[in-house]
């Protein structure tokens, strides 16, 4: 049998395969570059950008929950103009697509912010995070209401012509409500989900593991409510959504995309395996191999109920 | 890099302190004193993210030995503090491991002139060993190692067979010196007053202490810090620590994983 | 040192230590009681109650996931008068609190439902589950929608005067104000969390693993967002709440009291061991003990921020 | 009831089937043939449910080679199919597990004037062995034995040393008979007609299709059913099976665990 066709399109990008990495848990691509190769995956997604530096929480930011992990970094970033200069440079070394992870404090932010990246050549895409729960000044409100989330997608709808992905909240009661609301607004694909907020206690101080108090929770732990929520949305519209949330191998891959995913996002599963995303990717094509698929696009949205 | 390793050994040192050996790449022999390794204990969920130790040794077995050439292997000394630790504890022999090694920056060695101080506070005595190593090559080397009590202290009939100097201490006086690691240091430094530079891993109040006795003596000295971390490669900024310009208008967090373990005391904000 | 004091009370109800264990979890405690002495453990839940009897979901009902499980049974139970008729004799012979975890399809079945158990001596208490994700007919729009809950609430309030727990969802986006609607309407305390909606999939038959499609994650997995929730509440308003998710050890169902909780519920954990129930009270009977601390109540909201 | 347990041994007797033998408290020795156990891996949350096996066997060492006293043990057949049976595979004499057992309802033994037609597929054959060592202190005892191909097929040496005739199968022709275990046992009941009573246990298709040749032939037979469980003692209401009775109207559910896993067949509803 021929080689299996891995790849797949979202709103105009076109990646090798379906297996890109997540925002925040694969820095700029470099850090991991010792531990795989970067032209085997489908896309980077690069760490949650603002306008200016942010400093982020103090720490501890993350700590380990069964089967799972909380994080709290705040959005520690370099901010655009560094981005610019120190994280751009490699990335152009690079034949993989690359999308920026964008969050603002303020609606404005989210324009500004956006123009600048429209001017880039480098970046394929944006994906909006409305969804982040730590900054208590946006992300929380644009994520969890269908009008804030409509106004922010709108404007920077207006402030780019790349292709726009918004990444939704699982802290909300209909997922498929905000869905809607953002794919009116003008989002071309819809990446769900970020984490669900939780919290830890050390019991023998009585307090907080986390100095932010509460954090975003993601890993294995996570994964059947993400598969939820990519089936609820599926099933009620059709918009290329890119599924995440605790896949950890090809065949958590393949359920998301059974479930609707065009792609997938690896993220805690970086730091289990740095070389994690690669060996999904191929994990994917031997499962086609295997099973007589000519064409992972045969999966998307295959579930049989 | 990251590589499948097999225990060779894993030994019960001191109540709850494990030493373990365990297969390694011939490329592991490049890593500096002070580099760490990330261990994932399990191929399971639980615990989910990999432990990071510090490089206690590393060698490669004799050819005249064995059958499989020359087989390298490094080695972490451990304490047993929970659901992973734990865990490591109960592995054998030929038991497999997946390891990212070797991470981090290292000690710099600095003017083999200099003395050089290595002050361990408990189980932070366990980088440390691979250093004196390097350093006893070249340098006098003294230790100073601290704990609260007698099953705290490790090896230092290791550290004596290269002919470091050591100065044990304990807070409860079981062993050694009684008091703390920083106070007998601080003694030893009063009455010796040559060329020397530090080197410090233990807990955080031991190396803030340090810290404090290398600024007033005016000395060089590199402190190695933990922190809890999930990458280990610096991409995921849980494991950060405040450099030295650091304002909450100025941010200036450095990695504890990529950044360091190991900084130059003066490169930090210590408050 | 004296013994000490593990009693706690929940709007009359007195419970000789926190540890209940969780509706759907224990069946009606007669099933356990090999495994431990149901008059060790601070009070009996029993499985979801309905006006009539219900056959529940087709199977598979279960299904395992990391660090946690999916449950759709669908609420299958005897009814209540099999209830009066072949469990209650058993539960009366126990010297422990029996609160009964009931549901209804419809408004006035809750109505109903709370008069017949209102008349029952043996009943120390009502807990409304206004939040299983399994029952189409009901249950959702209840435990999602704040005026829909203050409805329910209300009308249950006014059919007993027994002790009122309300049981809320975890798949809202304000959990506070669920639980705000919930206390105006009349609840004496509430309960948090039921389980999260999560979703299975087989790969290789591409289909669901549940019958139902989606069911109820429970387990470890979830302990972080109920332990959020929980200090949510509890920041928020002065009602006793019962803590509930992934609680497996002493040492968990403490961070819950720490968080706000006056008690807990204990469920999957039975599953893993029969008698976990037992093991916790008296771990946290030894945590006191050793840490010199004379009454549990101490720790009650004690998380230092 | 439930207990911490030893390993003793866990040999792999076929590729991908293990047999496990374990400690267990004297009052195992009461278990019924048919009834199960429920098998904790792990202290740990990966795997987290409990797995449930079949009893294979049951028996105490002889005190002449031990110093333990009367030792009694239980033991379990099992095939590995995911995390959990993968799990158990690699533990060693000594590790150390949780134990609930015995679960369930097992095997009404009937009249031992009836001659005993046991019906095993695959792994099926697990909990069939201990009951024919019951059954064949008092009756004749024959065994149907299928699976896939060659290596499906266990411990039929076991079988024969009790004195059951055995009668092999397997879908591929590579062991015994070529086909269905179900064809085999049919053509045998169309020579021998005389009273007889079957036990079945085996893969869902496999008990359906021995229903209705019991059913044709009006014969006595007891089927032993597999489903997903989480609590095993009838509690959660995960495990259930349609009962006669059923209608969507009048449900009718039995638990696998508690009501179950051998049921007569003319109990449950077998579409
Ligand atoms: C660069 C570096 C080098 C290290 N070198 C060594 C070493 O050589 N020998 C050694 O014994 N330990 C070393 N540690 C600490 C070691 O990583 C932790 O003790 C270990 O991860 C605990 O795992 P656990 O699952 O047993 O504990 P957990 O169950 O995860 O936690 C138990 C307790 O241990 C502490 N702890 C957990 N993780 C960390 C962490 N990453 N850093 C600091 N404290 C932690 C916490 O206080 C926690 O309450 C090092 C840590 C770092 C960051
Ligand atoms: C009463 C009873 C007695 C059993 N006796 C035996 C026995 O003696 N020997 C033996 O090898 N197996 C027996 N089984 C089946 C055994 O429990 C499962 O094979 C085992 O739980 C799988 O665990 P796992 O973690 O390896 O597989 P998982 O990773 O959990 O699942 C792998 C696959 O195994 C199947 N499976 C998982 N759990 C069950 C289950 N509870 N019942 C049926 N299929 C399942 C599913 O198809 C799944 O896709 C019995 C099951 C029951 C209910
Ligand atoms: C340490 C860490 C940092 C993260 N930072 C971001 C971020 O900057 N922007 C964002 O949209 N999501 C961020 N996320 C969320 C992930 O991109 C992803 O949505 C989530 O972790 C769920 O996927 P997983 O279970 O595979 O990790 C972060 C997650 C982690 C663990
Ligand atoms: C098998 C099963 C059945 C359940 N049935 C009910 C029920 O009937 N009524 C209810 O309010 N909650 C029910 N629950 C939810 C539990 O009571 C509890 O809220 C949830 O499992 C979270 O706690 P845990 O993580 O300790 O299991 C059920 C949970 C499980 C796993
Ligand atoms: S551990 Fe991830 S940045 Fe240091
Ligand atoms: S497994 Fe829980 S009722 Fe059978």
């Amino acid at each position: 049998m021929a080689k299996p066709d891995l790849s797949v399109e979202i709103s105009g990008i076109k990646l090798r395969n379906p297996v890109m990495t997540a925002s925040g848990t694969f820095g700029y691509g470099k850090e991991f570059s010792d531990y795989l190769d970067l032209e085997k995956i489908g896309a980077i997604i690069t760490k949650g950008l603002s306008l200016r530096p942010k400093a982020g929480n103090p720490t501890p930011r993350i700590v380990e929950t069964p089967g799972g992990m909380l994080n709290a970094i705040g959005l520690q970033n370099v901010g655009i103009d560094a981005f610019i200069g120190e994280k751009l440079p490699f990335l152009r070394t690079v034949d993989t697509p690359v999308i920026v992870n964008l969050y603002g404090n303020t609606l404005e932010e989210y324009g500004e912010l956006a123009e600048k990246l429209d001017r880039l050549p480098e970046v394929a895409g944006l994906e909006v995070n409305i969804s982040c729960p730590n900054v208590k000044q946006g992300g929380i409100v644009f994520g969890t209401d269908p009008n804030a989330a409509a106004e922010v997608v709108g404007l920077v709808r207006r402030s780019t012509s790349k292709p726009l992905i918004i990444k939704l909240s699982p802290n909300v009661t209909d997922v498929v409500r905000m869905a809607d609301a953002c794919v009116n607004a003008g989002a071309d694909a819809l990446s769900l989900i970020n984490t669900l907020t939780g919290m830890a206690i050390d019991l023998q101080k009585r307090r907080p593991i986390l100095a932010n108090i509460t954090g975003g929770l993601s890993g294995p732990a996570i994964k059947p409510v993400a598969l939820r929520m990519v089936w609820q949305v599926s099933q009620a519209m059709a918009v290329p959504i890119i599924g995440i949330g605790g896949i950890m191998s090809a065949t958590d891959a393949l359920e998301f995309m059974l479930a609707g995913a065009t792609a997938v996002q690896v993220g805690t599963a970086n730091f289990l395996d740095p070389s994690a995303a690669q060996t999904i990717a191929a994990g994917i094509e031997d499962y086609l191999a295997k099973n007589g698929i000519s064409d992972v696009k045969e999966l998307i949205g295959a579930l049989k109920i | 890099m990251q590589f499948k390793s097999m225990v060779i050994s894993n030994v019960e040192v001191s109540p709850a302190y494990f030493r373990m050996r365990m297969t390694a790449p011939p490329a592991i022999v490049e890593a500096i004193p002070g580099q760490f390794v990330m261990v994932r204990v399990r191929d399971a969920i639980d615990p989910l993210l990999r432990r990071p130790f510090g490089i206690f040794d590393l060698g490669t077995f004799p050819t005249e030995y064995t059958d499989c050439g020359r087989q390298t292997f490094c080695e972490i000394l451990y304490k047993v503090v929970g659901k992973g630790t734990e865990m490591l504890s109960s592995l054998h022999h030929g038991d497999h491991l997946d390891i990212l090694a070797p991470l981090g920056k290292g000690f710099a060695v600095g003017d083999p002139a200099d003395e050089k101080i290595l002050v361990g506070g408990g189980v932070g005595l366990a980088p440390l060993y691979y250093l004196a190593k390097e350093l006893a090559k070249n340098s006098r080397v003294r230790l100073f190692a601290g704990g609260r009590n007698k099953e705290d202290i490790l090896c230092i009939t290791e550290f004596e067979r290269l002919g470091v100097e050591t100065y044990v201490s304990t807070d409860d006086g079981t062993l050694g010196a009684s008091g703390l690691v920083t106070e007998v240091l601080e003694k030893h430094l009063a009455e010796d007053t040559g060329r020397k530079s530090l080197f410090a891993c233990g807990p955080f109040p031991m190396l803030k202490a340090v810290a404090g006795i290398a600024g007033r003596h005016d000395l060089e000295c590199q402190v190695s810090l933990e922190a809890y971390m999930a990458c280990g490669v610096g991409a995921c900024l849980g494991c950060v620590i405040k450099g030295k310009n650091h304002s909450d208008q100025t941010p200036d967090f450095r990695c504890v994983c990529k950044d360091g373990p190991v900084f130059f005391y003066q490169d930090l904000k210590w408050d």
